[in-house]
């Protein structure tokens, strides 16, 4: 058994309006010094050792992630 | 986990340990209520039963504070109100018989408390408990509506509230793919801190489909399906999980959980879809749904409709978390789940269906002809209770009841006294003041995040006065909704206030064409054990009662929902009514906005009184509560909601809006807006045109009728008995609200004071 | 004339979609997510609502329903496919049409009567409309936000692949805003406002949306 | 300035129905071996120099999660 995180952003170019809603919100709450904020998935995974790393990246690319509009990443760790 | 940890408190254990010390307090139960739990077992209760009977018998499962009074609608609903009522109070909801074969069912519950710690889930899961309530009836869900109150519109939590809720509604409600086809938006300071999220569901099946849930048959399965059980919704149950009953957190005991549940809409959906094809298929006897205190209240209701006793194996209910106590498997109200009695030659077929619909399904028991409820866990018997006493005979109280000491003094403080505005300048400035203020503003920002076209059957939505909802394609029979309470009135008076929010839903109904069929309310009030408190609450529900009689309707069903209130101040009295109308065919409706026809001539019905008590006038301008609420007329109502029948069957009116809040000022904008057109307005000469603008007296509605109508119309009116005053014309070349001697307002000006204000707030 | 209207685990404008096609005098024919099956319709539709709940994204799961596989290959042959809404957002999941769809930029769900412009008559799903007709239906949804890069932008606009535009008002910050858009040979179209509601003025704002709904048929028995 | 990371997960025992709609999907896209799947939010946040770790664990707490039901780490990445 595993605990594999995957991570999926938004990409750079893509506008983020949820990210610049809390942007936005912090310095009326008055928290100062946040100069961008983006929002994006993250995925916590239990794989039993069958499953390998092809197949992690498999499953980012192919459902958790559109590479269309997000990048994503994968890493196992320890648990 | 170590095994002492599941060593389970069972009915054997309990018997021998009779001195056990039992946390019945921090559940919530009374030494007297406690005693009588040990008298009706002979025994101590286990853990499981005494979190069975907490739940059950609290004010929200039991009505032990409000059964005494609600017992007066029973006793007030004649055999004629009776006459279309196929269900009424004591199931999971009213249903009509409204023609054509059809049944409906309808029924707004609350789901306050939950709202103001988590205003998104609390709202989302208020939305999903309504319905599976209106589901268990055995109808599809058709719509959804949704009265709300908040706080002041500017109060920095009512921002953290407000939005959270909007969104939970709508993100439950848009998901399950019901229309919102209306609610109610009101902002007072009584409900800072105590928000009130009352959500309705309306269904339809067909007359022969109606299905009463209970449990008979010995043999028969009972079946758990839909989402697995976790530990949300535990609340006050948890204190059960730790063996020391000292709430410490950090005794590496489980933390005391928060009772949030979270809402799950597309399990919800597919849930729906499941239990109609298992209705259609004829192989369940009875569905239950999960609500509030989960299985316990679902077995030991099923069992005490039922004419046998039931068995349980609680080992087999699917479990979301680890360690579960029986407790709290019992008393989880996690959502999106349903419980079955199913004849055991259909429980393979029932699988089947659910597994169409990838629906968990289990068998967890069995009817059984013994008269008692008896669980069983890890072999062992944990509850073995009649499940008429948890269900139905819990304790009843005759709370005291006082007249509140200040009542006369805000009766005499009356708004007479109040500056008017006189000259033209002040009148006009007046009604743009009007317009903007919280409660008579858009609420576009509201309607708009929610779906009111989906399954194509919406008629009339915001912003009419209605909901209008097509349930037959063929004959176009329809039915009319409406939801209304003015707090401020109740508080001035709660007997008349609650017939005004009756008088006010049932016009409602009626403008829209339709002919008010049944009611149903959701009693949010403050504490019970405040006599001043109980004196409202009686005084709401015998206003009520007594105005349906008046009315003819019967109240067909309904909520209550006590302790709404931020230390000693209670909330204003709301006793939200909902009444249902049916309309043979939808094509003739008749909407808020004029214009239809150029040249429609406006006649305001009804007549003008110089009201201002408890008036949002007052409110607004004055910040001003006090004096009588306005006169409430139901024999006028009645004939008013027969006029208007009349002038849409036979094609005499092209658009009707009711008068409440604001006045003739008030409707006269909304339909111009609505309608996109502008109006010439003539107010009758020697009238006060403030009190002709402001007033709310009740039973009138404005009207528009096509000129070649006019006198026909007016004849029936004069006939009947009915006062009009042709106040206007429709005026779509003007693009203003022109009304003679006091303003003419640019329809963008108005527009701009009358939409602008939410988005302000809460964007 | 046979249309299909496929039905996911919480799909909802289904029955709107099937009221459609009847209004257009089609044979609505209901398609099932899990079987491979397309029973022998002229053309599909993949309607609105929320499949599989949207949780992970709008469409993601959805694209590997079992009937998709069919009717991506039909799509390959030419038939017409129409995404409306959850459908158009499943297409562009499936690769059937470029882009995506994001949360809306105001962050709010929208449900409005919304002005659109038809700027490409010539698709198997507007021949009925005049060129640059302005047509009033409802939209209703909270990702509704049209992006894609700007070369597939540019593409499109080149190539006149956009085939509505919102009018008056982006009411999700769309890019250019598109309202909807096909692929290149003009038989699968994707859109986010919902024509199957705008078919009866009695339940929608207009019957602006019947358009599509008869457009298919010329198309099916033209080709 | 400095990168930081706040991951936003659902507590343990509240209800995920968007990482149980992923792993009820797996199974049926031919992906076997993962156990359990929790979907959560993630935060990229560029922060200046005078931003400390209590106004960061202020503005995870009180903005970017709703601590009925969520818990949050945060952490500074290296940029
Ligand atoms: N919370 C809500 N949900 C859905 N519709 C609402 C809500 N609040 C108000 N509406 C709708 O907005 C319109 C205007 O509301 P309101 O001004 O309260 O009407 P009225 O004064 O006629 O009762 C109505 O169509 C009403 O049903
Ligand atoms: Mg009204």
């Amino acid at each position: 058994m595993a605990r594999v995180v995957v991570d999926v952003m938004p990409k750079q170019e893509i506008l983020d309006p949820q990210g610049q809603a809390v942007a936005n919100a912090l310095p009326r709450l008055g928290f100062d010094g946040v100069t961008s904020v983006r929002q994006g998935k993250r995925f916590e995974l239990e794989v039993d050792d069958s499953v390998d790393d092809a197949a992690l990246a498999k499953i980012a690319e192919t459902l958790l992630a559109n590479t269309v509009i997000e990048d994503w990443t994968v890493r196992r760790v320890e648990s | 986990m170590t095994t002492t940890e599941h060593l389970a408190d069972t009915v054997e254990h309990a018997a021998a340990t009779p001195d056990t010390a039992q946390p019945f307090r921090e559940l919530g139960l009374k030494d007297d209520e406690y005693a009588r739990i040990r008298e009706i077992l002979g025994r101590r209760p286990t853990d499981a039963e005494l979190a069975m009977y907490s739940v059950m018998w609290s004010e929200h499962c039991s009505y032990k504070s409000s059964k005494v009074h609600l017992k007066y609608f029973g006793e007030t609903t004649t055999d004629e109100m009776r006459e279309h009522m196929l269900a009424g109070i004591g199931e999971n909801a009213g249903v009509v018989d409204i023609g054509d074969g059809w049944a409906v069912t309808f029924k707004v519950e609350s789901h306050n408390h939950p709202s103001y710690v988590e205003p998104y889930q609390g709202a989302a899961t208020g939305v999903g408990g309504i319905v599976r309530d209106i589901l268990a009836m055995g109808a599809r869900p058709l719509a959804v509506m949704d009265p709300l109150r908040f706080g002041p519109a500017d109060a920095p939590d009512t921002r953290r509230v407000l939005p959270g809720i909007v969104a939970g509604v709508g993100g439950y409600g848009n998901c399950l793919g019901l229309p919102n086809i209306g609610g109610e938006v009101v902002f007072d300071a009584t409900y800072a801190g105590n928000p009130l999220v009352n959500a309705l569901c309306v269904g339809a099946m067909r007359v022969e489909d109606l299905h009463l849930a209970h449990a008979s048959g010995t043999g028969n399965k009972i079946i758990l399906f839909g989402a697995r059980t976790g530990l949300d919704g535990i609340g006050g149950v948890s204190v059960l999980a730790s063996e020391t009953f000292s709430g410490d957190e950090s005794a590496g005991k489980r933390k005391k959980l928060p009772s949030v549940q979270v809402g799950d809409p597309f399990t919800e959906k597919v849930l729906i879809e499941c239990c109609l094809e298992l209705f259609q298929s004829g192989i369940v006897v009875g569905i239950q749904d999960l609500g509030g205190a989960g299985l316990s209240c679902a077995t030991a209701e099923l069992a005490s409709a039922g004419d046998g006793g039931m068995h349980v194996d609680l080992d087999l209910v699917p479990l979301r978390a680890e360690g579960m106590t029986p407790a709290e498997v019992l008393s989880s109200e996690s959502q999106e789940r349903m419980c079955a009695v199913v004849e055991p030659s259909n429980v393979d077929a029932f699988m089947e269906v659910c597994a169409k619909w990838d629906v968990i399904a289990t068998v967890i028991g069995e009817v059984t002809d013994g008269e008692r409820l008896v669980i069983d866990w890890h072999g062992q018997t944990v509850v073995d209770v009649p499940p008429r006493t948890v269900a139905h005979e819990g304790p009843v109280y005759h709370r005291p009841i006082e007249r509140p000491a200040d009542q006369d003094a805000l009766i005499a403080n009356t708004p007479d006294a109040l500056a008017r505005p006189s000259t033209s300048d002040e009148l006009r400035e007046t009604i743009l003041k009007m317009i903007a203020s919280p409660n008579l503003c858009s609420r576009g920002w509201v309607t708009e995040q929610y779906d009111r076209y989906v399954r194509g059957n919406t008629v009339l939505a915001q912003p009419n006065d209605t909901g209008v909802l097509r349930i037959d394609e063929e004959t176009g029979r329809g039915i009319a909704l409406a939801t209304d309470c003015n707090g401020r009135y109740c508080k001035l008076d709660p007997y008349v206030g609650a017939k005004l929010a009756l008088a006010e839903a049932y016009r409602n109904v009626a403008v829209s064409g339709a002919a008010p069929l049944a009611v149903t309310n959701c009693l949010n009030f403050g504490s019970p054990e405040d006599p001043a408190v109980m004196w409202q609450f009686e005084q709401a529900v015998r206003g009520l009662a007594d105005g349906c009689v008046e009315l003819g309707l019967p109240v067909t069903g309904g909520n209550v929902s006590f302790y709404n209130q931020t230390g000693s101040t209670a909330i204003l009295p709301t006793p939200v009514v909902g009444v249902l109308g049916v309309i043979d065919d939808v094509r003739r409706r008749l909407p808020s906005g004029i214009g239809a026809e150029a040249g429609e001539t406006l006649l305001l019905l009804g007549e003008t009184r110089d009201e201002f008590g408890g008036s949002e006038w007052a409110h607004v301008v004055h910040g001003h509560l006090g004096g009588q609420p306005p006169a409430v007329d139901l024999a006028r109502e009645k004939l008013l909601g027969e006029v208007l029948a009349a002038g849409s069957r036979d094609g005499m009116l092209s658009a009707a809006h009711d008068l409440s809040e604001g006045g003739l000022a008030q409707a006269l904008v909304e339909s111009c807006l609505h309608g996109e057109t502008g109006a010439r307005v003539v107010l009758p000469s020697g009238a006060d045109p403030f009190v002709m603008l402001f007033s709310e007296s009740a039973g009138r509605v404005l009207v528009a009728v096509p000129r070649s109508e006019e006198l026909r119309f007016t004849d029936m009116c004069t006939v009947r008995g009915l006062p009009w005053t042709k106040i206007g014309v429709v005026d779509p070349d003007a693009a203003a609200l022109d009304i003679q001697d006091v303003a003419s307002i640019g329809l963008d000006e108005l527009r701009t004071a009358w939409s602008g204000t939410l988005p302000a707030l809460f964007d | 004339m046979k249309i299909g209207v496929i039905t996911f685990p919480g799909t909802l404008d289904d029955v709107d979609a099937a009221r459609a096609a009847r209004y257009a005098e089609a044979e609505a024919v209901p398609l099932w997510h899990a079987d491979h099956d397309l029973r022998g319709v002229d053309a599909v539709i993949v309607p609105g609502g929320f499949s599989y709940g949207d949780y992970l994204r709008c469409g993601a799961i959805a694209k590997f329903a079992p009937v998709m596989t069919e009717v991506i290959d039909a799509a390959k042959r030419g038939m017409p496919v129409l995404g409306i809404c959850n459908g158009f957002q499943i297409l562009c999941e499936a690769g059937l049409l470029p882009g995506a769809l994001l949360r809306n930029a105001g962050l709010h769900f929208v449900c409005r009567d919304q002005w659109l412009r038809v700027e490409n008559a010539g698709t198997a799903w507007t021949t009925r409309y005049e060129p640059d007709a302005e047509i009033l239906v409802p939209l209703k949804s909270g990702e509704g936000r049209y992006v894609a890069d700007q070369s597939t932008v540019d593409e499109l606009e080149a190539e006149g692949r956009v085939v509505f535009r919102y009018v008056g008002n982006n009411p999700n910050g769309s890019r250019n805003d598109i309202a909807g858009v096909t692929d290149a040979r003009g038989r699968v179209v994707g859109l986010m406002p919902h024509p199957e509601h705008a078919i009866d003025a009695l339940t929608g704002p207009t019957d602006d949306g019947l358009g599509m709904f008869l457009s298919v048929l010329d198309a099916v028995v033209k080709a």
